[in-house]
C-alpha cells in the first residue's frame, strides 16, 4: 500500500485548521443573537453537518448507480466510505438539532419535516450496513448495496415532502422564510460569515475523510484479497 | 423567555452542543485509526507470511507444489473482516 | 454446439475457474466429472446462463452468453439435483407453467407427451408434493425437454435416488439422448457416467485437467483415466 | 416401463417462441396463486396475523367512540403492513428454498416478467386480507368502512408498498437474517406511503372535502410510479448472479 500521498496530507492539515477557525467564528466571532442567545450557535454547525451528510448520501447514491453499470468493486469501497461518513454526520446533525430545539421550543423532539425526515434517512442507512452484514458474497453484497442506497436516497425527498404535508413547524431561516415558525432570526453580516465558512470547511472536511476512508477501504481490500492467497 | 431584555443565557446548550460534536467526530476518528492500524499489521503480517511460503528466487507464483503454510495466521488480529464501527443512535 | 474460451469465474476475490476450454458438437453426451469444489456446479451455472462469467468467451446452441442469454435459455434445458418444481401444483400444472414461460405451442399434446416420455402419465394431477424424489426428478427431466432444447444440463441428477429410481433414470436419459439433443451431465457416480456418455472430461482445480472420448478409452477404464487426470 | 417415445423430430414441435413480458408476468401470478390456493399457508398466517393485531390494539388504545373514528386509519394501515411484510417474506422464501428462483431464472423471459408477476401474486393476497379484514373491522367497531375513497386508497397505498416491498424482500431472502431484515429495509422506505395512506383513508372516514385530500392521493401515485419505475430498472441485479 503505497504511503499516504503529500496532497492528502497538505488536506489533513488544511481540514483540521478549517475546522479550528469556523469553531473559532461560530463560538467567538459571530453575535450573539437577541431573542435566544448562545445556542443559536449550534446552528452553523448544525447546519454544515446537515449539508455533509446529505452529500455523502448523494455520493452514495451515484457511487452505487456508477456500480451497477460498471460491477467495478472500487465504486463499492466508495459508497462505503461515503455512507459511513454520512451516517456520523447526519447523527452530529439530529443530535445538534435536537439541542437547538431544547431551549427554543422546549421539547427535545419535535415531528417536523427536516428533524424527522433525518432521523428516518439515518435509519435508512443503518439498514444499508444491516443488509450488507447478512452477506457473504462480496460481488452480491456490493450489488444489494447499490440497489439499496438508490432505493433509500430516492425515499429521501419523497419522506420529506410528505412530512411536510402532514405539518411543519421548523424554523426555515433560509429561503421561503415561514413567519409563524418561532425560533426563525435574520443572519446579521458576522453571522453569514461564520455559517458560510462552517459550510467551506465542513466541505473540505468531508472530502478529507471520504478520501482517506476510501484508502482505508483499498488497504482492506487488499488484506482481504492476500488472505485468500496465503491462507491457500 | 422575552421579558429580560438581556437574551436568555442558554450558552449551556451551545457548550452541550459543541461538546457533542467534538466527542463524536473524536470517536469516529479513533474508531477509523484503530481499524486502519489493525489493517496495517495483518498487512505486513500476511505479507511476511507470503515471503517465507514462497521463499525460491522466482518472486512470482511458481507451480512447484510450494509447501502450503501450515502455520496458523500469526496476524495479531487477523479479524475476518474489519468491523465496521457501528453507529449508536442514541436518541435522547 | 458448445463453445468456452478461456472461461474464468471469480467469486470475490476467490477464482473458481481458471481459463476453462470446451468444446461439444451437436449430439455428444459428456460427461464433466471431478471433485466437490473444483467449480463443476459453477461451471454448469455459467453454461446454464444462471452465473455471470468474469472473464472469457462462451456459446451455447450458437448464441454468445451473457448477452444474448434469452435466445440460449430458449434452447436449453436444466435438471439439477434440486427439482426446481411446485409442490402444491399438480404435475399437470407444472409443465403448464413452464410451458407458458417457454411459450411452448400446442402445449397440451406437448404436456402429454413429455408425460408418456417419463413414463407419468398417471400421475397427471396428483400434486408433485407428493412425488417420490425419483418421480420428481423425472418429471423435471419431462420439464426440461418441454421447450425442445437443443442442449439439457445436467448437474448430479443422481443425487439422493434409491436403485431403482437410477436405472428408471437412466432410461428417460437414454430416450433423451437418443433424440439428438446435447447433453452435459456432471456426476460423481463414475459407473452411470461409462455407460451414458460418448465422452468423459475432467474438471479439477478450476480446469478441464483431460478429455477422452469413449474410443479412445476403450483400453483402461474410466476410474484409471479419472485417478490419473486428478494426479496430473 | 418407459414406452418407447416416438421420434420427436424437430419439425414436429415447432420451434418454442419466447412469451412476451405479459403473458409470462401472468403466468407466474398464475402459477403463485394456484399454489396458494392449494396451500392456502401464507393466506392464513396473514389472515390470523391481521386480526391478532387489530385484537391487541383494540386492547392497547381502549378509547370511547369519538376518538376511535380517528384512530381507525392508523390502525388498519399498521394491520396491512405488518401482514404485507409478513406475506412478502413468505413468497419469496418459497420460491427460495426449493431452488424455484433458478427455474424461473432458466425461462427466456425478460427478468421484469418475474419483477412484475411476483408484484401481481402479492398485491392479490394483500388485498385478499383486506378484503376480510375490512368487514370484520366494520363489524367489531360498527364503523362504516365502505366508501370508495376508501376502498381506493387502499388499493393505491397497497400497490406503492408491495411494488417497493417485492424488490426489498428478493433481497432480503438472499441474505442470512432473512425475514427479520425486510422490515428494517422496507418501514423506513415505505414511509411516505404509510403516512399518505393513513392520512387519505383518514380523510375519507371523517368525510373531509376531496380537494383536502387530493394531495395525499397525488404523493401516493407519485410514489407507486417512482418505486415501480425503479424496481423494474434494478431488479435485474437482484436476481442475477
Amino acid at each position: 500500500m503505497q504511503p499516504k500521498s503529500t496532497t492528502l496530507k497538505i488536506l489533513d492539515i488544511v481540514s483540521v485548521l478549517l475546522l479550528a477557525v469556523s469553531t473559532y467564528l461560530a463560538l467567538i466571532y459571530a453575535p450573539e443573537e437577541a431573542t435566544m442567545g448562545q445556542v443559536q450557535r449550534v446552528f452553523y454547525f448544525h447546519i454544515a453537518t446537515a449539508w455533509v451528510g446529505m452529500l455523502g448520501f448523494l455520493a452514495a447514491a451515484v457511487a452505487g448507480i456508477v456500480y451497477l453499470r460498471a460491477q467495478n468493486p472500487k465504486w463499492d469501497i466508495v459508497e462505503v466510505a461515503a455512507v459511513e461518513i454520512s451516517l456520523v454526520f447526519f447523527f452530529i446533525t439530529i443530535v445538534l438539532g435536537s439541542i437547538w430545539a431544547r431551549p427554543v421550543w422546549n421539547t427535545w423532539w419535535t415531528w417536523d419535516p427536516r428533524l424527522t425526515t433525518a432521523a428516518i434517512t439515518e435509519l435508512i442507512y443503518i439498514a444499508y450496513f444491516m443488509l450488507r452484514e447478512g452477506i457473504e458474497d462480496p460481488d452480491r453484497r456490493a450489488r444489494f448495496g447499490a440497489v439499496y442506497t438508490l432505493v433509500g436516497s430516492l425515499s429521501v425527498p419523497i419522506t420529506f415532502f410528505s412530512i411536510r404535508l402532514f405539518r411543519t413547524i421548523h424554523p426555515v431561516v433560509i429561503g421561503s422564510a415561514d413567519p409563524s415558525a418561532t425560533g426563525t432570526f435574520d443572519m446579521t453580516g458576522g453571522m453569514q460569515v461564520a455559517f458560510f465558512f462552517a459550510l467551506f470547511a465542513f466541505t473540505v472536511i468531508f472530502i478529507d475523510l471520504f478520501w482517506n476512508r476510501i484508502r482505508m477501504g483499498n488497504l482492506a481490500a487488499k488484506v482481504e484479497q492476500l488472505k485468500l492467497k496465503v491462507m491457500h | 423567555m422575552f421579558l429580560q431584555d438581556a437574551p436568555p443565557d442558554t450558552s449551556s446548550y451551545m457548550i452541550a452542543g459543541y461538546v457533542v460534536f467534538f466527542l463524536v467526530t473524536a470517536i469516529y476518528l479513533f474508531s477509523f485509526f484503530v481499524r486502519s492500524h489493525n489493517l496495517k499489521q495483518d498487512l505486513n503480517a500476511l505479507e511476511n507470511m507470503k515471503e517465507e511460503s514462497a521463499p525460491p528466487p522466482a518472486r512470482e507464483e511458481t507451480k512447484a507444489a510450494a509447501p502450503k503454510p501450515k502455520a496458523k495466521s500469526t496476524a495479531s488480529k487477523a479479524k475476518s473482516k474489519p468491523r465496521q464501527a457501528k453507529k449508536k443512535v442514541t436518541k435522547k | 454446439m458448445i463453445e468456452v474460451r478461456k472461461l474464468i469465474k471469480r467469486f470475490g476475490m476467490k477464482t473458481v475457474l481458471r481459463g476453462v476450454d470446451f468444446d461439444v458438437q451437436p449430439g455428444e453426451f459428456v460427461a464433466l466429472l471431478g471433485p466437490n469444489g473444483a467449480g463443476k456446479t459453477t461451471f454448469l451455472r455459467i453454461l446454464a446462463s444462471l452465473s455471470h462469467p468474469s472473464l472469457g468467451e462462451i456459446r451455447v446452441a450458437g448464441y454468445r452468453l451473457p448477452n444474448e442469454a434469452a435466445a440460449v435459455r430458449a434452447r436449453l434445458g436444466v435438471v439439477s439435483h434440486l427439482p426446481l418444481l411446485y409442490g402444491d401444483l399438480t404435475a399437470e400444472e407444472n409443465l403448464l407453467f413452464f410451458g407458458r414461460m417457454y411459450g411452448v405451442t400446442k402445449l397440451e399434446n406437448r404436456i402429454s407427451e413429455v408425460l408418456e416420455m417419463v413414463g407419468l402419465s398417471a400421475r397427471r394431477h396428483d400434486l408433485v408434493r407428493t412425488f417420490s424424489r425419483g418421480m420428481q426428478q423425472r418429471l423435471a427431466i419431462g420439464r426440461a425437454v418441454l421447450h425442445d432444447p437443443d442442449v439439457i444440463l445436467f448437474d448430479e441428477p443422481y443425487t439422493g435416488l434409491d436403485q431403482d429410481a437410477s436405472s428408471m433414470l437412466d432410461d428417460v436419459l437414454k430416450s433423451v439422448a437418443a433424440q439428438g439433443r446435447t447433453v452435459v451431465m456432471t456426476s460423481h457416480d463414475l459407473v452411470r457416467a461409462e455407460d451414458l456418455a460418448t465422452r468423459f472430461d475432467i474438471l479439477s482445480r478450476g480446469i478441464i485437467a483431460a478429455s477422452a472420448t469413449r474410443k479412445e478409452l476403450s483400453k483402461s477404464n474410466l476410474l484409471s483415466f479419472y485417478k490419473e487426470a486428478l494426479a496430473g | 416401463m418407459v414406452t418407447k417415445s416416438a421420434r420427436l423430430s424437430k419439425s414436429v414441435t415447432e420451434r418454442s417462441t419466447s412469451p412476451n413480458l405479459f403473458k409470462a408476468t401472468l403466468a407466474i401470478a398464475w402459477k403463485d396463486l394456484t399454489a396458494e390456493y392449494r396451500s392456502r399457508e401464507l393466506f392464513s398466517a396473514m389472515l390470523v396475523f391481521s386480526l391478532l393485531v387489530i385484537l391487541i390494539f383494540n386492547f392497547a388504545l381502549e378509547l370511547d367512540i369519538k376518538t376511535r373514528q380517528s384512530v381507525t386509519s392508523g390502525v388498519i394501515w399498521v394491520t396491512f403492513a405488518f401482514a404485507g411484510t409478513l406475506g412478502l417474506n413468505r413468497s419469496m422464501a418459497v420460491e427460495k428454498d426449493r431452488g424455484c428462483l433458478d427455474g424461473l431464472l432458466l425461462a427466456p423471459v425478460d427478468r421484469a416478467a418475474i419483477y412484475f408477476g411476483k408484484v401481481i401474486s402479492n398485491l392479490a393476497f394483500m388485498l385478499i386480507v383486506e378484503i376480510v379484514v375490512l368487514p370484520v373491522y366494520s363489524f367489531l367497531y360498527s364503523i362504516n368502512l365502505f366508501n370508495p375513497g376508501l376502498l381506493a386508497v387502499i388499493l393505491l397505498g397497497s400497490i406503492g408498498y408491495i411494488a417497493v416491498g417485492t424488490l426489498l424482500a428478493s433481497m432480503a431472502v438472499q441474505t442470512r437474517t432473512r425475514d427479520v431484515l425486510l422490515p428494517i429495509l422496507l418501514f423506513p422506505v415505505a414511509i411516505p406511503v404509510l403516512i399518505a395512506a393513513v392520512k387519505a383513508s383518514g380523510g375519507f372516514l371523517n368525510g373531509d372535502e376531496f380537494s383536502m385530500i387530493l394531495p395525499w392521493i397525488n404523493l401516493l401515485i407519485v410514489y407507486d410510479i417512482i418505486f415501480v419505475a425503479i424496481a423494474f430498472m434494478v431488479f435485474d441485479y437482484v436476481v442475477e448472479e
